[in-house]
């Protein structure tokens, strides 16, 4: 193997010569490959970590927040909701099919690594907006990529979101979220703390897979990206399952004081993280490590990024119960090593010892950037931009186009390739509601989960972007019945190093971080992912939000989908006609600028509370945010989805008719309720202070629009479906 | 009545087959490991879903040499009910228990969704709580459920009426476009000359609970507590 | 040490599903002059016997119980290689 | 109208989980004797071509864009007919 400078290896002059000062001497060849990983972004955070301490992360309801391999949530009854979200971008880019699958491998590892059996996978993918052969390619090797993994291992997909923009074309991001089920007092966590007890490595042999994907991960895509990349990780998702099945039954014999899974920058890092928690050393012989190829050294060792591998720290005198364990799934359990009381990160190759570093260098020593932030000079001019240059498209035309739309058209196509009902607690399914809803087998309870971004907002105006993103996941979860509890993120960004790069990432930061404030919904996790750039620029921001929920009682929810005949359809949540930043303005006029439509937090709250009430009080017979695609499209995916019609009737009072049905303004649900209900719903309404309006009711065959008694749209549901349904399958064919 | 799980390394609809039976269905149930080499004490066994062996060479291939399966073998010889599902059906076939292959779905894709069954005959263990050509709802989830025989095979399958489920719409009729993976003459379910072992592509456990969305799964499970206790065990 | 290759291939009148994709897609793509495509695997195997005879004798076996199924598939033997 | 094969295997280093998971099972079934197994693709191609020049590079256009994948594998192309 041909050697790499410390450069190629994307230190800077200035980070090695630091390194030089940590150990007094110049580092040798394996000592700077550590550091250059432990060092990358994606390890050490060193442009991210100044701005994620903004973030609230504390509340009742968190267990374990930031820091861990995944957050952790009370659910009551004993039981917690373990979850993260992780990205897989560069990889996918090169090898879509075994990119995105390593990367469920991994957040699925992140999950049982906490002691947590994974009962749910989410998803959340971005692809080039050209409907090329490129676009297609990607996502069918991505989302077979998913769920070749997912389905063998036995964890139902059940959401995510995908979307399509110019930005993604040759930086593809592909976000996988897990969330696990866990009782409290069998949560693992990942350190090492008894000195003298010995470190285990399981279940895959070590190859030459991914050394340095951790530093690449870390860098743009350029066209060399293709010679750099590391030889691709193959994911065995068979070997995976055995894994989790393997270590699940190691907590719940209590066999472990600590567990760690070896991602990027494998051995290394997952050595490091373990020991540097509190504060200890450790020592591993590399020799001893099972390996799949010959003649390797122990940088390739120590480097591997290799699958299915997990690092453990068995409690005193565990080691044989848990070799027997291991024995039984059919995987190897080995030695590699001791917790030391030094310090020190000491890698012996039999007798030699060939790298020793103090772990705190590894880790807390790891630099710490605040770049410059900027802003952009689109900012001023898209957020002032004259809506009055826009013309009005036709309502009904625009609503077909709308419907066609990737962005906004059936995902079936994708979902359909996921085993969504595995484990047999799946009860809102993908598709039918605005986030998934599982039961809790021998209790009553349901837990809900949604995934949400929309990067154009965030692009136009990254502090509202930042708040819409976390306000959207939230009231996903409330229309399904669901209260917040916590969130996840993944901050797919462009290079940090370019002002008004670091400008987007400190105000989305900022207002995601609001908004979790004031809605109560901690961040216990997350993960970075910047140098998502090509030649052709930086994608559009993308903070990804996976959010979870509680339903005290899982008969207490709804789906989107109309019910009856004669039901009479509302609106909650303050009307307004904003364009800016639509779906609408981006299908139908080429456009994608505009004010962001403001986040009111403190009514975004009050309609939450609303929402989970009257689905509580079981009120509301569907219950469906505006998003996006605006109110035009939320009418017709409850219609399309209970295959029956509705007749609706405004006023727009003179305003534009395209702002009233197509503006994406946060802080809005479409419900139908029975008349007999409405009584009811209105004292609720104004008990919570959340504006309302009778907008028309269910029934017919068609979905018809009267602006001022004047019909504007009337479509059948039946062609609504089927250009709803086929766009997506269409475009894939 | 007693069932057993048998559990191979990768199957994964174990758990979800266990909680039917001892949940919705109140019966005692065991899982069996596939190290096991002994089957006593059971009336009926499960053949579950999943990825055994990763599906790797091919589905099932693997699997039917695991040291549990001469006795599954014995037990459907000596008359026992043998139910497989997806994989479990996979591994029927290449156990030779059930005539047949597994190929790649025709559209090469993993499928999941929901499918309408034409039932063919209900006098079997699995299906006398239904009615001949009732059509029902099951879910299904599978990237190789396209079942292969050859000519000869399928006619004796057709004159001795092993075929228990055939792909439809919702009004019964049997046609290609209502097959979601390509498999010879619609076929979604077939029994063995006896007519104790019945494979199936579909996934009867995940519909056997209201709160899932479907009870049709539920009628299999208690065809087969029925056939028990007709035969006075 | 005998280094072996399997072909294994599906029968013939047994439908490819994965052949046909491709062959669909590369009509699609312009290539018309394909007739057919079949896809089948190619399996190679290292393995210890005292001569290509036994060398023979256990991949047959190996192929018969494990590597093909005959319901399906044909296969062909080739040993390539000693070292 | 000419017959090829083309014989895809992973690239050397890659893992096979295929691979693995059959040699694991035959020597679970007591053939100790193999000591590797690695699975690729054997994909059979009729097309017609001028010559056996044009069909070959036919075959490699197809080859790149569709059949196999550069990032994890190898292949090699054998011209096996006429009809
Ligand atoms: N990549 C994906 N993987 C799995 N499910 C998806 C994916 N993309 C979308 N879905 C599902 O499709 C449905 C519609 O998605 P989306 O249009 O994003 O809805 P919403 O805006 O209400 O969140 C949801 O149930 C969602 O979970
Ligand atoms: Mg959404």
């Amino acid at each position: 193997m041909k050697e790499l400078t410390y450069r190629e290896m994307g230190l800077t002059d200035h980070e090695y010569n630091q390194i030089k000062n940590i150990l007094g001497r110049e580092p040798n060849y394996l000592e700077t490959g550590v550091f250059s990983v432990m060092w990358s972004e994606h390890c050490g955070y060193k442009n991210s970590r100044p701005l994620l301490r903004e973030f609230p992360t504390e509340g009742p309801q968190v267990i374990q927040g930031p820091g861990e391999n995944a957050g952790v949530v009370d659910i009551g009854d004993g039981q917690a909701l373990v979850f993260k979200i992780e990205s897989h971008n560069h990889p996918s880019a090169i090898e879509p099919y075994q990119g995105a699958a390593t990367g469920v491998g991994g957040i699925l590892r992140d999950i049982f690594t906490m002691g947590a059996r994974p009962i749910a996978m989410l998803n959340s993918l971005r692809f080039g907006g050209g409907q090329d052969a490129r676009v297609r390619e990607l996502l069918s090797g991505v989302v077979a990529g998913i769920g070749y993994y997912g389905n063998c291992m036995g964890i139902p997909n059940v959401g995510g979101e995908v979307y399509f923009n110019e930005t993604y074309k040759g930086n593809p991001l592909v976000n996988a979220m897990c969330v696990g089920l866990v009782r409290t007092d069998e949560i693992a966590l990942a350190v090492a703390s008894e000195v003298g007890s010995s470190i285990m490595i399981v279940g895959a042999k070590t190859g030459r897979d991914g050394i340095h994907g951790a530093t690449f991960a870390s860098a743009e895509l350029s066209e060399k990206s293709k010679e750099k990349r590391p030889s691709v990780q193959v994911g065995d998702p068979f070997m995976g399952k055995l894994l989790m099945e393997a270590c699940l039954e190691l907590i719940k014999e209590d066999l472990v004081a600590g567990m760690q899974d070896l991602g990027a920058a494998g051995l290394t890092s997952s050595i490091a993280e373990a020991a540097s928690k509190k504060g200890r050393g450790v020592v591993v012989d590399v020799s001893k490590v099972p390996r799949r190829e010959t003649d390797m050294a122990p940088y390739e060792v120590m480097l591997s990024e290799s699958q299915e591998r997990m690092l453990i720290i068995p409690r005193p005198g565990a080691e044989a119960r848990i070799e027997a364990i291991f024995d039984k799934w059919g995987l190897d359990a080995t030695a590699i090593g001791q917790v030391t009381d030094d310090g020190i990160f000491r890698v012996m190759d039999s007798k030699s010892v060939v790298a020793e570093v103090p772990v705190m260098a590894l880790t807390e020593g790891c630099p710490v950037y605040v770049r410059t932030a900027e802003e952009p000079e689109y900012y001023e001019r898209c957020r002032t931009y004259d809506m009055n240059l826009v013309p009005q498209a036709n309502p009904q035309a625009a609503l077909k186009k709308l419907l066609a739309s990737p962005n906004i058209a059936s995902k079936k196509w994708i979902f359909s390739q996921y085993d969504y009902q595995v484990m047999t607690n799946t009860v809102i399914m993908p598709g039918d509601g605005d986030a998934a809803v599982l039961r809790i087998k021998g209790t009553r309870k349901g837990v809900a989960f949604t995934t949400d971004c929309n990067s154009r907002m965030v692009y136009l105006d990254p502090y509202q972007g930042g708040m819409m993103a976390v306000c959207e996941a939230a009231r996903n979860l409330a229309c399904v019945g669901g209260k917040p509890l916590a969130l996840t993120n993944c901050l797919n960004f462009g290079n940090p190093e370019k002002p008004n790069v670091y400008w987007q990432m400190k105000h989305a930061i900022a207002g995601m971080s609001a908004a979790a404030k004031a809605l109560d919904t901690p961040v216990v996790s997350g993960n970075v992912s910047l140098y998502n750039e090509t030649s052709a620029g930086a994608i559009f921001p993308t903070p990804v939000v996976g959010m979870v929920a509680l339903l005290p009682d899982i008969d207490l929810r709804c789906d989107m989908a109309f019910k009856q005949d004669g039901d009479l359809i509302c609106i909650l949540g303050r009307v307004r006609y904003e364009l800016g930043g639509s779906e609408y303005l981006s299908v139908c006029h080429g456009l994608e600028t505009g004010a962001v439509p403001a986040v009111n937090l403190e009514e975004e709250r009050s309609l939450l509370e609303l929402v989970q009430e009257l689905v509580k009080e079981q009120i509301v017979q569907s219950c469906h945010d505006i998003s996006d695609g605006g109110a035009a499209i939320t009418l017709a995916e409850s219609a399309i989805k209970g295959k029956i019609g509705c007749h609706i009737k405004v006023n727009s009072h003179g305003a534009r008719v395209d702002g009233l049905l197509f503006s994406e303004s946060p802080g809005q649900v479409v419900i139908s309720a029975k008349r007999s209900d409405m009584e009811r719903l209105v004292q609720l309404a104004v008990e919570h202070q959340v504006e309302m309006r009778t907008i028309g009711t269910v029934g017919g065959d068609e979905i018809i629009i009267e602006d001022n008694d004047i019909e504007i749209i009337c479509l059948s549901v039946q062609e609504a479906s089927e250009i709803w349904s086929g766009a997506i399958e269409r475009f894939m064919k | 009545m007693k069932f057993g799980v048998v559990v191979f390394p990768g199957s994964n609809c174990d758990a979800d087959c266990y909680h039917v039976v001892q949940t919705v269905l109140g019966h005692e149930v065991d899982y069996i490991w596939h190290q096991q080499a002994s089957l006593t004490g059971y009336d009926a066994l499960i053949i579950p879903g999943g990825f055994s062996y990763g599906d790797y060479l091919r589905t099932g291939a693997i699997a039917r040499f695991s040291p549990i399966m001469p006795a599954v073998i014995d037990f459907a010889n000596q008359g026992g009910l043998v139910l497989g599902i997806c994989n479990g059906f996979q591994i029927l076939l290449e156990a030779g228990l059930l005539p047949g292959a597994m190929l790649k779905n025709r559209s090469l894709k993993f499928i999941c969704d929901k499918v309408n069954l034409k039932v063919k005959r209900n006098d079997t263990a699995f299906t006398n709580q239904l009615r001949v050509n009732e059509v029902i709802t099951l879910p299904i989830a599978h990237g190789e459920g396209n079942y292969f025989c050859d000519e000869e095979t399928l006619t004796a399958l057709r004159d001795e009426n092993r075929i228990l489920f055939t792909y439809c719409n919702a009004s019964g009729n049997e046609g290609v476009e209502y097959n979601p993976n390509g498999s010879v003459a619609n076929i979604a379910g077939i029994v063995n000359r006896q007519g104790n072992v019945l494979g199936m592509m579909p996934h009867p456990e995940r519909c056997s609970e209201k709160i899932l969305g479907g009870m049709d799964g539920y009628s299999i499970f208690a065809s087969i507590l029925q056939s028990f206790q007709e035969a006075g065990r | 040490m005998y280094k072996a290759n399997i072909y294994v291939t599906l029968k013939k009148g047994v439908l490819d599903p994965q052949g046909n994709a491709v062959k669909n897609s590369l009509h699609v793509l312009g290539y018309q002059a394909v007739s057919e495509v079949r896809i089948g695997k190619l399996i190679e195997v290292w393995l210890e016997a005292d001569d290509e005879q036994n060398a023979r004798r256990e991949l047959e076996e190996l192929i018969d119980r494990l590597l093909a199924n005959p319901v399906i598939e044909d296969y062909q033997v080739e040993i390539v290689g000693v070292e």
